[in-house]
C-alpha cells in the first residue's frame, strides 16, 4: 500500500473508531445520560469521518466543513430534546432508566 | 404548466414552513385555521406537481440556483409525487380530526400545530430531495417533529415511549450520517444525480458499507421486524391524531428512502441474500405483529401492532426486484406503492376511529366496547372498512395492491410470497373481527358514552372510503409511478 | 517535522478515544460529564487541526460548553433529585 | 441488558469499526472536485469566505432546515416538559455578588465579540452560527448569575425573537420562488452580500436565543419537587 498517513485521513480513521465507540455505548449503556454522551460521541466520529474523507488529498474542503457546522448543531438540538424528555422521566419516576419492558405495553 | 409545476415544488416546502412558523408565532394551542388552510393549497399543489410529472416526466428544481453538486438539487418524480400525494390528502382530513380532538380532549395541544407543519414540511422536503446530505436534514426535522408530537401527551407511558423512539431514530439517522460521510469521503459529492453513474461505474468497499449503513438506519426508522420494538409503545401511546400521522405517513418516509436508494443509486449493489433477508424481516413482521395484536387488549395498542405487520408487506418489495424479471419487478414496485398508499389512508382512518371510540368510552380497552356498534355505527363501520383494506379483500386499494405482489411472485417463480400474502390476510382478518365482534357484543348496564363532535366520526369514514376508492380508479396512480 | 506532526496526531486520537471510553464508562456521572467537555475540547483541537476553524469555534462554544452546560445542568438536577429521595426514604 | 449481550454488542461494534478502518484505507481520490468549484463560483456567492458561502449560499436551504431543527427542538422541550413544573422565580436560590459583577461586565463584552464575529463572517472564520453561539453563552451567563429567569413559555415577543432568524430567511427563500425564472433561495448578484448579512443578522438573534432557550427551558425544572 503507498498510502500515506495524511493528518486528514489519521482523523478519518479515528472518527470511524468514535462512532463505533459511541454506538457500542449507546447500546450497551442504560443510563439515559450515558446514551445521550455516547450519541454526541457516535456525532462528532461521523463528522469527523465526514471532514476527515474530504480532506484526504491535503486539501481544506469547505463543503463538508459546513455540513458538519449544520451538523453540531443539529446535534445539540437532539441532545436538549433527549435531556428534557430524560428529565420529565426522572421527575415521573425517580430515575433516569428506560424500563426494560415499557409501562403500557 | 410547466412553470407551475416547479412553482409547486418549492411551495410544498415553504408553505408548510410558514404555516407552522406562524401557528409558533400564534402561541400555545393555536394555528388550526392556518393548518387546515395550508394543507388544502398544498393539496392542490401537490395534485398539480402529479399532473406535471405525467405530462412533462421527472422535474429538476436546483435550489439558490446553483445546480448540483455545487448546489441542491430537487426531483420530483412519479414515486416523490404519489408519497406527497398522499402526505397531503391524509394530513387534511387529520388537521381537521385533530382540531375537533383537540376541543373534545385540549391535553397536548399546546404546540401540537407547528409541530404538525414542521413536520409535514419536513415529509415534503424528504420526498423532494435528490441531496444524501439534505435528506439527512430532513430525516432529523421529521424524527425530532414526531418525537415532540409523541411526548405532547406526557405521562410515564409516553415519555418512556418518546424517549425510546427519539434514541432509536438518532442511531437511525446516525448510521445515515456516517453512509453519507463515506460516500462523500469516496467521491466528492452528496448529490444523487452525478453518485449514481459514479456508483456504477466503481464501488469501493466503503461504498457498500455505506450502503449498508443507510440502509440499517432507515430500517430502525421504519421499525422493520426485529427493529420494532419501539413503535407500538410510541404510536399506540401517542393522543390519536398523532397515531395516525406516525403510522400512516412518517414510518412510510424512511421506507421511501430505502426505496429511492435502493433502486436508484445501489442498483448496482444490490444482492440477492441481502434481497430475500428484508423479505424474511417482512414475512417476520407480518407473522409477529399479528400475533401480537391478536393478544392486545388496548385498541389502540392492537392498531399500533397492526402497523408493525403491515410494513411487512412494503419489504417484499426487495426479493421481487432483485434479480426478477423486468414485469415482476414492474409489478411489484406499483403493488408496493400501492400497499403504501392503502396503508397509509387504511391506517389513519383506523387510529382516528380507534380515536373516536376511546374518547366516547373514556378508556382504552377491548373487551369494554360491548354495545358499540349501536352508539357508534359510523366509527366502527370506518375501522370495519379500513380492515377491509388491511386484510386485502376486493375492491379496496389493498386489494390491489396484494394482487399486484402475488403477480409478481408469480413472475418470479417465488411461490413461499403468496404463502405469506395470504396467511398475512387471514390473519390481519382475525385480529379485526376480535375488535368488532366485541363490539356487536351486548351493551353493559353501566357503559356510558361521552358525546363527540360529528367531525370525528366523519373523518375516519372519509378516510376508510378513500382506501377503498383507490382501488376502483387506481390506474392514474399506476401511471404516475410510471415516471421515472 | 513530517514526523512530529504525526507523532501529535496519533497522540490527539488517542487522547480522543481514551476520552470517550472514559466518559461512556467511568462510574461517576458528573466525572463523566467533565471527561465529555474534554473530549469535546479535544475535538475543537482536531477542526484546528484539519484547517477548519470555521467548526472548531462552533464545536468549542456548542459541542463542548454548551451542550457541557446542558448535561452538568442535567446532572445537577440529578443529583438534587436523588438526595430528596434519599432523605424521604431516611425519615420512613 | 445481560453482560452476554452487551459483550456481544460491544464485539460487534469492534469488528464494524476495524472494517470501516480497512475500507477508508483502500479509498481511491475522489472524482468530483468540489472545493475547485466552489472557489470558481465564490465571486458570485456574495461572501469571501468560502464555508459562510457554503453555508449561506451554495447549501443555504439546508441552513435554512437546520434553524427548523433548532426550533423545533425548542418545541419538543416545551411540549415534552410540564408548564407547572417549570415555574421557579429567579431569585429563591443564594445569590452570587462576584458571579454577577464579573457578568455584568463581561456579557457586554460577549455581545461585542458576536457582532464582530458576524461582521467577520464574510471574509474569515466566523459568521451566524459562532456569533449565535456567544449571544447563548451570555444568555446562559446571565442566567447562572440569577440575573435572567428561567423560561416557561415563551411570551410573544420572545417568539418573534426565537422565529426571526428563520422567517427572515424563510421570507428570502420565497421571494425569489414567487418569480418564474429563479428557484428559491436564488439571491440577487448585486443583492447577494447584502442579503446574507441581513439573514445572519437575524440567525445570530434567533440562533442565541434558541440556544440559550433551550438551556432556560431545562434548567431549574423539578425546583418544585424537592420542596
Amino acid at each position: 500500500m503507498t498510502l500515506t498517513l495524511t493528518p486528514s485521513l489519521v482523523y478519518a480513521l479515528t472518527g470511524a473508531l468514535l462512532f463505533a465507540i459511541g454506538v457500542a455505548g449507546l447500546i450497551v449503556r442504560t443510563h439515559l445520560l450515558r446514551k445521550i454522551l455516547a450519541f454526541n460521541v457516535m456525532g462528532s466520529g461521523a463528522f469527523m469521518v465526514l471532514v476527515g474523507l474530504g480532506q484526504r488529498a491535503g486539501i481544506s474542503d469547505p463543503v463538508p466543513q459546513a455540513m458538519v457546522l449544520t451538523g453540531i448543531v443539529v446535534a445539540v438540538a437532539a441532545t436538549a430534546l433527549a435531556l428534557a424528555l430524560s428529565r420529565h422521566l426522572l421527575l415521573l419516576t425517580g430515575n433516569m432508566h428506560l424500563p426494560e419492558n415499557d409501562p403500557d405495553a | 404548466m410547466h412553470d407551475l409545476s416547479l412553482h409547486a415544488i418549492a411551495w410544498l416546502i415553504l408553505l408548510p414552513l410558514a404555516w407552522a412558523s406562524a401557528a409558533f408565532l400564534l402561541g400555545p394551542g393555536r394555528g388550526a385555521g392556518l393548518a387546515v388552510i395550508g394543507l388544502a393549497l398544498q393539496l392542490l399543489l401537490a395534485i398539480s406537481l402529479a399532473v406535471g410529472v405525467v405530462d412533462q416526466g421527472p422535474l429538476a428544481y436546483q435550489v439558490g440556483g446553483w445546480g448540483a453538486p455545487l448546489g441542491i438539487d430537487l426531483l420530483a418524480d412519479g414515486l416523490s409525487s404519489v408519497m406527497l400525494l398522499l402526505t397531503q390528502v391524509v394530513a387534511l382530513p387529520l388537521a381537521l380530526y385533530a382540531h375537533a380532538y383537540f376541543s373534545q380532549n385540549p391535553k397536548g395541544v399546546t404546540w401540537f400545530w407547528p409541530l404538525v407543519g414542521y413536520l409535514v414540511a419536513a415529509m415534503n422536503a424528504l420526498f423532494l430531495s435528490a441531496d444524501a446530505f439534505n435528506i439527512y436534514v430532513t430525516l432529523e426535522l421529521v424524527g425530532l417533529a414526531a418525537v415532540g408530537l409523541v411526548a405532547v401527551a406526557g405521562g410515564v407511558g409516553p415519555v418512556t415511549a418518546a424517549l425510546r423512539y427519539l434514541l432509536t431514530t438518532l442511531l437511525g439517522s446516525g448510521a445515515y450520517l456516517l453512509g453519507v460521510a463515506l460516500l462523500y469521503g469516496t467521491y466528492g459529492t452528496v448529490s444523487l444525480e452525478v453518485l449514481g453513474p459514479l456508483i456504477a461505474e466503481q464501488a469501493p468497499l466503503a461504498v457498500a458499507m455505506a450502503g449498508a449503513l443507510m440502509l440499517f438506519g432507515m430500517l430502525l426508522k421504519t421499525a422493520l421486524f426485529p427493529f420494532h420494538f419501539w413503535l407500538p409503545p410510541a404510536h399506540g401511546g401517542a393522543p390519536a391524531p398523532v397515531s395516525a400521522i406516525l403510522s400512516a405517513l412518517v414510518i412510510k418516509a424512511s421506507f421511501y428512502l430505502v426505496v429511492r436508494f435502493w433502486l436508484s443509486i445501489f442498483e448496482p449493489l444490490t444482492d440477492y441474500a441481502v434481497a430475500q433477508l428484508l423479505g424474511l424481516f417482512g414475512a417476520g413482521a407480518v407473522l409477529w405483529g399479528s400475533l401480537q395484536a391478536l393478544q392486545q387488549t388496548r385498541l389502540k395498542m392492537l392498531v399500533a401492532y397492526s402497523t408493525v405487520a403491515q410494513v411487512g408487506y412494503l419489504f417484499l418489495l426487495f426479493p421481487l426486484v432483485t434479480g426478477t424479471p423486468e414485469a415482476a419487478a414492474n409489478s411489484a414496485v406499483q403493488g408496493v406503492i400501492m400497499q403504501a398508499l392503502a396503508h397509509g389512508l387504511a391506517k389513519a382512518a383506523m387510529f382516528t376511529a380507534a380515536g373516536a371510540m376511546v374518547l366516547s368510552m373514556e378508556r382504552d380497552d377491548i373487551s369494554r366496547l360491548g354495545g358499540l356498534s349501536s352508539h357508534m355505527p359510523q366509527s366502527l363501520f370506518a375501522f370495519g372498512l379500513a380492515g377491509v383494506t388491511l386484510m386485502g379483500l376486493p375492491p379496496s386499494a389493498g386489494f390491489l395492491a396484494k394482487w399486484l405482489l402475488i403477480d409478481a411472485a408469480i413472475h418470479s417463480g417465488q411461490w413461499g410470497w403468496i404463502v405469506m400474502l395470504i396467511a398475512g390476510g387471514l390473519l390481519t382478518a382475525a385480529y379485526v373481527f376480535k375488535v368488532l365482534r366485541q363490539a356487536f357484543l351486548q351493551v353493559e348496564q353501566d357503559a356510558h358514552y361521552r358525546p363527540l363532535p360529528r367531525m370525528l366520526e366523519w373523518v375516519p369514514l372519509v378516510l376508510a372510503l378513500a382506501s377503498l376508492a383507490l382501488g376502483v380508479r387506481a390506474s392514474e396512480i399506476i401511471l404516475l409511478t410510471g415516471v421515472r | 517535522m513530517q514526523t512530529a506532526t504525526l507523532a501529535f496526531d496519533l497522540l490527539l486520537s488517542a487522547a480522543l478515544i481514551w476520552s470517550a471510553i472514559r466518559a461512556i464508562t467511568v462510574a461517576d456521572l458528573f466525572r463523566a460529564v467533565v471527561m465529555f467537555i474534554v473530549f469535546g475540547l479535544l475535538v475543537a483541537l482536531v477542526w484546528a487541526r484539519l484547517d477548519a476553524p470555521d467548526i472548531a469555534l462552533a464545536e468549542a462554544a456548542i459541542g463542548a460548553g454548551l451542550t457541557g452546560a446542558l448535561l452538568l445542568d442535567a446532572v445537577g438536577h440529578l443529583r438534587a433529585i436523588q438526595l430528596v429521595r434519599e432523605k424521604k426514604e431516611g425519615r420512613r | 441488558m445481560t453482560a452476554m449481550r452487551a459483550l456481544l454488542v460491544i464485539l460487534l461494534c469492534s469488528a464494524f469499526g476495524a472494517a470501516l478502518v480497512y475500507a477508508i484505507l483502500q479509498l481511491p481520490p475522489q472524482a468530483v472536485d468540489l472545493p475547485q468549484q466552489v472557489s470558481a463560483n465564490i465571486d458570485e456567492s456574495g461572501v469571501a469566505h468560502p464555508v459562510t458561502a457554503v453555508l449561506l449560499n451554495f447549501r443555504g436551504y439546508d441552513t435554512m432546515l437546520e434553524v427548523a431543527v433548532l426550533l423545533l427542538a425548542l418545541l419538543g422541550v416545551l411540549a415534552g416538559t410540564s408548564v407547572e413544573k417549570r415555574r421557579r422565580a429567579a431569585g429563591e436560590r443564594p445569590t452570587l455578588p462576584l458571579l454577577r459583577g464579573f457578568t455584568r461586565l463581561i456579557v457586554p463584552l460577549m455581545v461585542l465579540v458576536a457582532g464582530y464575529l458576524l461582521w467577520a463572517g464574510s471574509s474569515m472564520p466566523g459568521g451566524a452560527f459562532q456569533a449565535g453561539a456567544v449571544v447563548a453563552g451570555a444568555g446562559v451567563l446571565l442566567h447562572l448569575a440569577r440575573l435572567l429567569p428561567a423560561w416557561a413559555t415563551p411570551n410573544l415577543m420572545q417568539r418573534w425573537g426565537l422565529a426571526i432568524g428563520f422567517l427572515v430567511f424563510l421570507a428570502f427563500a420565497a421571494l425569489p420562488a414567487l418569480q418564474d425564472g429563479s428557484t428559491m433561495l436564488q439571491y440577487p448578484l448585486a443583492w447577494a452580500g447584502a442579503l446574507i448579512l441581513l439573514i445572519e443578522a437575524g440567525l445570530t438573534l434567533s440562533l442565541g436565543l434558541l440556544l440559550a432557550g433551550l438551556f432556560l427551558c431545562l434548567s431549574d425544572d423539578g425546583m418544585e419537587f424537592e420542596k
